[in-house]
């Protein structure tokens, strides 16, 4: 089994009502470049396992998950032996929305990118730290709380870290104007 | 006023110009060193092959501002250079550079030499002190465990020499090695003790332990400038660098001179002691061999990377000292049997 | 103990190697230039800052399309033109390039489909002054042209 | 010497060492709690030179941001940009041409080799050796004379285009370069002679600042970082991009996990590019440089598009968030010493500041990319 799909099933456990098989259908290439800004205006892309074409996007499965879900998702990647490449956010404005995007990556031949996505509320954006597990997101988590302004929660050190110290604005958020 | 009084003082100003002269034109020479090592020029635009680049630079040094950070002990802060200056100074007096070239004959010149590079050592750990830093702190104990970690070994072996020429005395020890380079203590083969093996790695161990007391790379442990800024010295503008720096060539001729009188026959021509022109150029050999010795030093500065407080105080302890020792003990035996 | 001894021995060895790869450096020839008194011939493609390419008449090529400024990723080209009377193409009146933002990418060159614009050979541009990198390309044309 | 000394807390001070300081190459600060010269804990502190290049993205079209991507990391910018390209081209679907991935592989080895140049010298002089610094910049200043004659500039050659580059090489880069892998490998044999075999540096390096893979993994260290530490990670191996799977290369892995392994690794890499470019130079096909169907107007489909390659110092990812218009979305610059530079802090403890400068060198900083 490769250790796409072998992520795949572990990754499975937060979306016990689908099942595993069913949702590896990439978004056709079709229908995507028409109507790219008709996706935009649907509503939030609803939780679950993405097998994207990696020829296409460069990356292999795109999970999106609950944000409580999230130290156990990094967990089982730990295990399987993935480690972190970075962590980001996306500013969803319109649907009122951040996204918190982790990306993973290997480091043998079993090639598989995996990004892992949370949406939470614009106006009250707190997610756990994923410090317990990988000690590296520390950084990445802090350059993203000073970036996007989402809060982690237990970060041992969550003070802005590319920014001047006492930066109290967020300069990737849409709607900030310099 | 005495004769010898007068003779001293103008000894010493005539040391004061030599040494003056020695460390301007040695940073030039170093400068252009390093730049031939480094497929480089070097200085080149101040007068024919940037010879004019010292005085330049001394006058640059010397209409710079005097810095003094804030809340520092300003009469140890302003003493330190003094004190580095000093001593390298105080010990030409004693260094003959031929027959009749020597300030003031003493018969423990050895001694007194030693005695004043001690105070060399005490000057770091003032400036650093006094300095009120951090890096200049650390540096300044670096540089004292270091000194002491090389004064041994160098000590030691100067001792095993003393034995073999039988005085303290630099003008007798140079004497007992005229005529010819095969009666140099550097070779295995002596007059006073047969035949000792382990002489020309006595004579690594002093040129070692003179890189090591100058502060020289590899041995820059006290101002290793990529770990601790500047050492000893960050805190010092204009002349007071300036003599840090004046001292540091000062100490660096003086270790050139310890050798040579030690182990190369001081002012002794090579070839035996011929008395026509050029071989009688007594003054001549000594400087040539000194120049010899610091173009090795500049050589070796401009070829190794430092080595680590550890790794300096290992090299010391374990090799230098143990060897240093033993060629002691092994001296001591073969006078005895000879 | 033998470590001790051929440690010694190796590391030894070590060092004069060292010292023998750069001693045969020391007599050899520096391989640097000292530049005020020479200096490099700039290579045929090297980026500049822009200038202005004339037609055989002497006049820029430029018809003040806008493209470059445009293109520019740090809008550090400003230009104008106007049209004067009884003729089809505009006629550039002034084109400033703030050298100050330029990240010399050469977007405009590439942008420019009239083959106005060229990247120029020079180098010795510093200066203490902000001013000087604001330049008048146009004036800088009519110089060259003369 | 290597023993773990018991620190005491109560006994520390704090050295600041940056953001001026000969070690930290540029504007980088490391806070570090010492308790007399051992190292009881250190912090980094980043963000001197932030320029907010991820903010720029989102100000400029696509084809106005590649300059940007030689500032990030100004000693391997080829790389950055063929990374940009890459997924550009890979939303767009734009096809390049077989020439100009060649050369592409081509000038981002030079690139490379030049890069691991000045971390020779850097890193040798930050160990207090000063003079191979200068025979490396001889080195590089070959690869940059043979880049200038085709890109025009020197060190941001912002070369390559969307499909293709911005011109072709001429022969003189082809004889020119052949010339240089000549002389590079008779120089990287005296590097081995003048750095590598010194006692004095392998003593500093070898057995000290030891990384291990969890902590590999745990910071999602790459690049030669890791591959001193036995992970066999190399984007263009694990993850081939471009024309890479056409040319027969070795991926220098160390076990030690040491400063010298990491050392070894960018020696050995220097070896492994001569003998790319030397196959590139080979195999360069005729034709084209750049597509001849590609868009106006570069306006990705909407989506989420992920590109890595290898740089000089390990994985630079790119993730492209677009909304279908001439701007980016969002554009997240993965920049490999960012990871690398992580593990320095928890590495560090208990070091020597000595031993832990010389381990700050072993991880080859460049702090433009680090604090983007």
């Amino acid at each position: 089994m490769s250790i796409q799909e072998t992520t795949r099933q572990a990754l499975s456990e937060f979306f016990p009502e689908k099942p595993v098989t069913i949702d590896p259908v990439p978004e056709p290439e079709s229908e995507e470049a028409e109507d790219g800004k008709k996706k935009q205006k649907d509503t939030p892309r609803e939780n679950g396992i993405i097998v994207q074409d990696y020829s296409m996007k460069g990356f292999h499965l795109d999970a999106q998950i609950n944000p409580d879900q999230l130290v156990r998702a990094a967990e089982i990647l730990f295990k399987l032996g993935y480690y972190i490449e970075s962590i980001t956010g996306v500013d969803w404005i319109k649907e009122g929305q951040l996204e918190a995007v982790y990306d993973f990556s290997r480091y043998d031949f079993d090639l598989c990118r995996v990004a892992v996505r949370v949406r939470i509320p614009r106006d009250n954006p707190i997610l756990p730290t994923l410090t317990g597990v990988y000690t590296g997101a520390n950084w990445h988590e802090r350059e993203t709380h000073e970036f996007f302004g989402i809060q982690f929660d237990g970060h041992p050190h969550l003070i802005p870290l590319l920014l001047p110290e006492d930066a109290d604005f967020h300069p990737l958020l849409k709607d900030f104007k310099a | 006023m005495s004769l010898t009084l007068l003779n001293v003082i103008i000894a010493v100003f005539i040391a004061i110009c030599f040494v003056g002269a020695n460390a301007a034109y040695l940073v030039w020479c170093e400068r252009k060193g390093a730049g031939l090592y480094q497929r480089r020029p070097g200085p080149m635009e101040n007068g024919p092959w940037g010879l004019l680049q010292p005085p330049v630079d001394g006058v640059k040094l010397m209409t710079k501002q005097l810095l003094i950070p804030g809340g520092v002990d300003k009469a140890i802060f302003m003493v330190a250079p003094v004190l580095a200056m000093f001593p390298a100074l105080i010990s030409f007096v004693t260094i003959p550079f031929s027959t009749n070239i020597v300030a003031h004959q003493i018969d423990v010149g050895v001694l007194m030499i030693f005695a004043f590079a001690a105070l060399g050592g005490m000057s770091l750990l003032v400036a650093g002190w006094g300095s009120r830093n951090k890096y200049a702190m650390m540096s300044s104990v670096r540089a004292v465990s270091q000194t002491v970690a090389y004064e041994i070994p160098l000590l030691i072996t100067t001792i095993t020499v003393v034995m073999i020429s039988g005085s303290l005395n630099l003008t007798d020890i140079v004497e007992f090695q005229l005529g010819g380079f095969w009666n140099w203590n550097i070779w295995p083969l002596q007059k006073s003790v047969g035949f000792n093996l382990l002489m020309p790695i006595s004579f690594l161990i002093i040129f070692v332990c003179s890189v090591a007391e100058t502060n020289r790379a590899p041995f820059d442990l006290g101002e290793a400038e990529s770990e601790l800024v500047a050492g000893f010295h960050t805190e010092y503008s204009s002349m007071g660098f300036g003599l840090f720096f004046m001292g540091e060539y000062a100490n660096i001729v003086i270790g050139a001179c310890l050798t040579t009188i030690l182990f190369l026959g001081g002012w002794s021509c090579p070839f035996g002691d011929w008395g026509f022109f050029p071989f009688n150029h007594h003054v001549g050999w000594f400087l040539l061999k000194i120049y010899l010795i610091i173009f090795v030093f500049i050589w070796i500065r401009w070829t190794f990377p430092r080595t680590t407080i550890y790794g300096l105080l290992n090299l010391s302890w374990k090799y230098l000292i143990p060897i240093s020792l033993f060629n002691l003990l092994l001296t001591a035996g073969l006078l005895k049997v000879f | 103990m033998g470590g001790y001894f051929s440690d010694l021995y190796s590391g030894a060895k070590s060092l004069l190697e060292g010292m023998w790869v750069t001693v045969k450096e020391f007599p050899q020839q520096p391989v640097t230039l000292s530049y005020p008194h020479e200096s490099v011939k700039m290579y045929r493609r090297f980026r500049g800052h822009i200038e202005l390419l004339a037609d055989d008449e002497g006049k820029p090529n430029c018809i003040v399309c806008g493209m470059c400024e445009r293109a520019c990723p740090s809008g550090c080209i400003s230009l104008a033109g106007e049209k004067p009377e009884g003729s089809k193409k505009k006629v550039l009146t002034k084109y400033i390039l703030d050298f100050t933002k330029c990240s010399l990418c050469g977007s405009c060159v590439e942008s420019c489909n009239f083959s106005a614009l060229q990247f120029s050979n020079e180098y010795n541009l510093a200066s203490t002054r902000k001013e000087d990198f604001i330049m008048d390309l146009l004036k800088r044309l009519e110089e060259q042209q003369k | 010497m290597n023993q773990p000394i018991e620190l005491q807390k109560d006994e520390t001070f704090v050295l600041n060492v940056g953001p001026q300081h000969p070690a930290t190459h540029g504007v980088l600060r490391v806070k570090m709690t010492m308790d007399g010269e051992y190292i009881y804990d250190a912090e980094t502190v980043l963000g001197y030179i932030h320029r907010m290049h991820e903010k720029m993205a989102e100000n400029r079209t696509y084809p106005q941001y590649m300059p940007n991507m030689g500032r990030l990391d100004y000693l391997s910018a080829m790389a950055f940009n063929h990374g940009y390209a890459l997924v550009v081209e890979r939303a767009c679907a734009i096809e390049v041409p077989e020439r100009a991935e060649y050369i592409r592989v081509l000038t981002v080895e030079l690139n490379r080799i030049s890069s691991h140049l000045v971390w020779l010298g850097a890193f040798v002089m930050d160990l207090g050796g000063f003079t191979p610094l200068m025979y490396c910049f001889d080195d590089r200043e070959q690869i940059l004379d043979l880049l200038e004659s085709v890109t025009g500039s020197r060190l941001t050659y912002c070369y390559f285009r969307f499909g293709g580059l911005y011109n072709d090489i001429d022969d003189d880069f082809i004889t020119g370069t052949r010339a240089f892998i000549t002389r590079m490998r008779k120089e990287l044999k005296m590097y081995a002679k003048l750095v590598t075999g010194n006692i004095i540096l392998q003593k500093r390096l070898i057995g000290h600042g030891p990384i291990d893979k969890d902590m590999c993994q745990r910071y999602g260290a790459t690049g030669p970082v890791a591959r001193g530490s036995g992970i066999n990670y190399d984007v263009r191996k694990n993850e081939p991009y471009s024309v890479y799977p056409e040319f027969d290369f070795d991926i220098p892995v160390y076990d030690e996990c040491d400063s010298f392994a990491r050392y070894m690794v960018r020696m050995d890499e220097m070896e492994q590019s001569l003998r790319i470019i030397e196959q590139a130079l080979d195999k360069l096909p005729d034709g084209p440089v750049n597509p001849k169907k590609k868009p106006k107007i570069i306006k990705p489909p909407a989506g989420d598009y992920y590109a890595a390659v290898e740089t000089a110092r390990g994985n630079f990812g790119i993730r492209m968030v677009s909304d279908g218009t001439k701007n980016a979305y969002r554009l997240k610059l993965r920049s490999p010493t960012y990871s690398n530079m992580h593990l320095f802090d928890e590495a560090c403890r208990g070091m020597l500041i000595s031993d832990a400068l010389a381990f700050m060198g072993s991880l080859d900083l460049v702090i433009p990319e680090m604090d983007r």
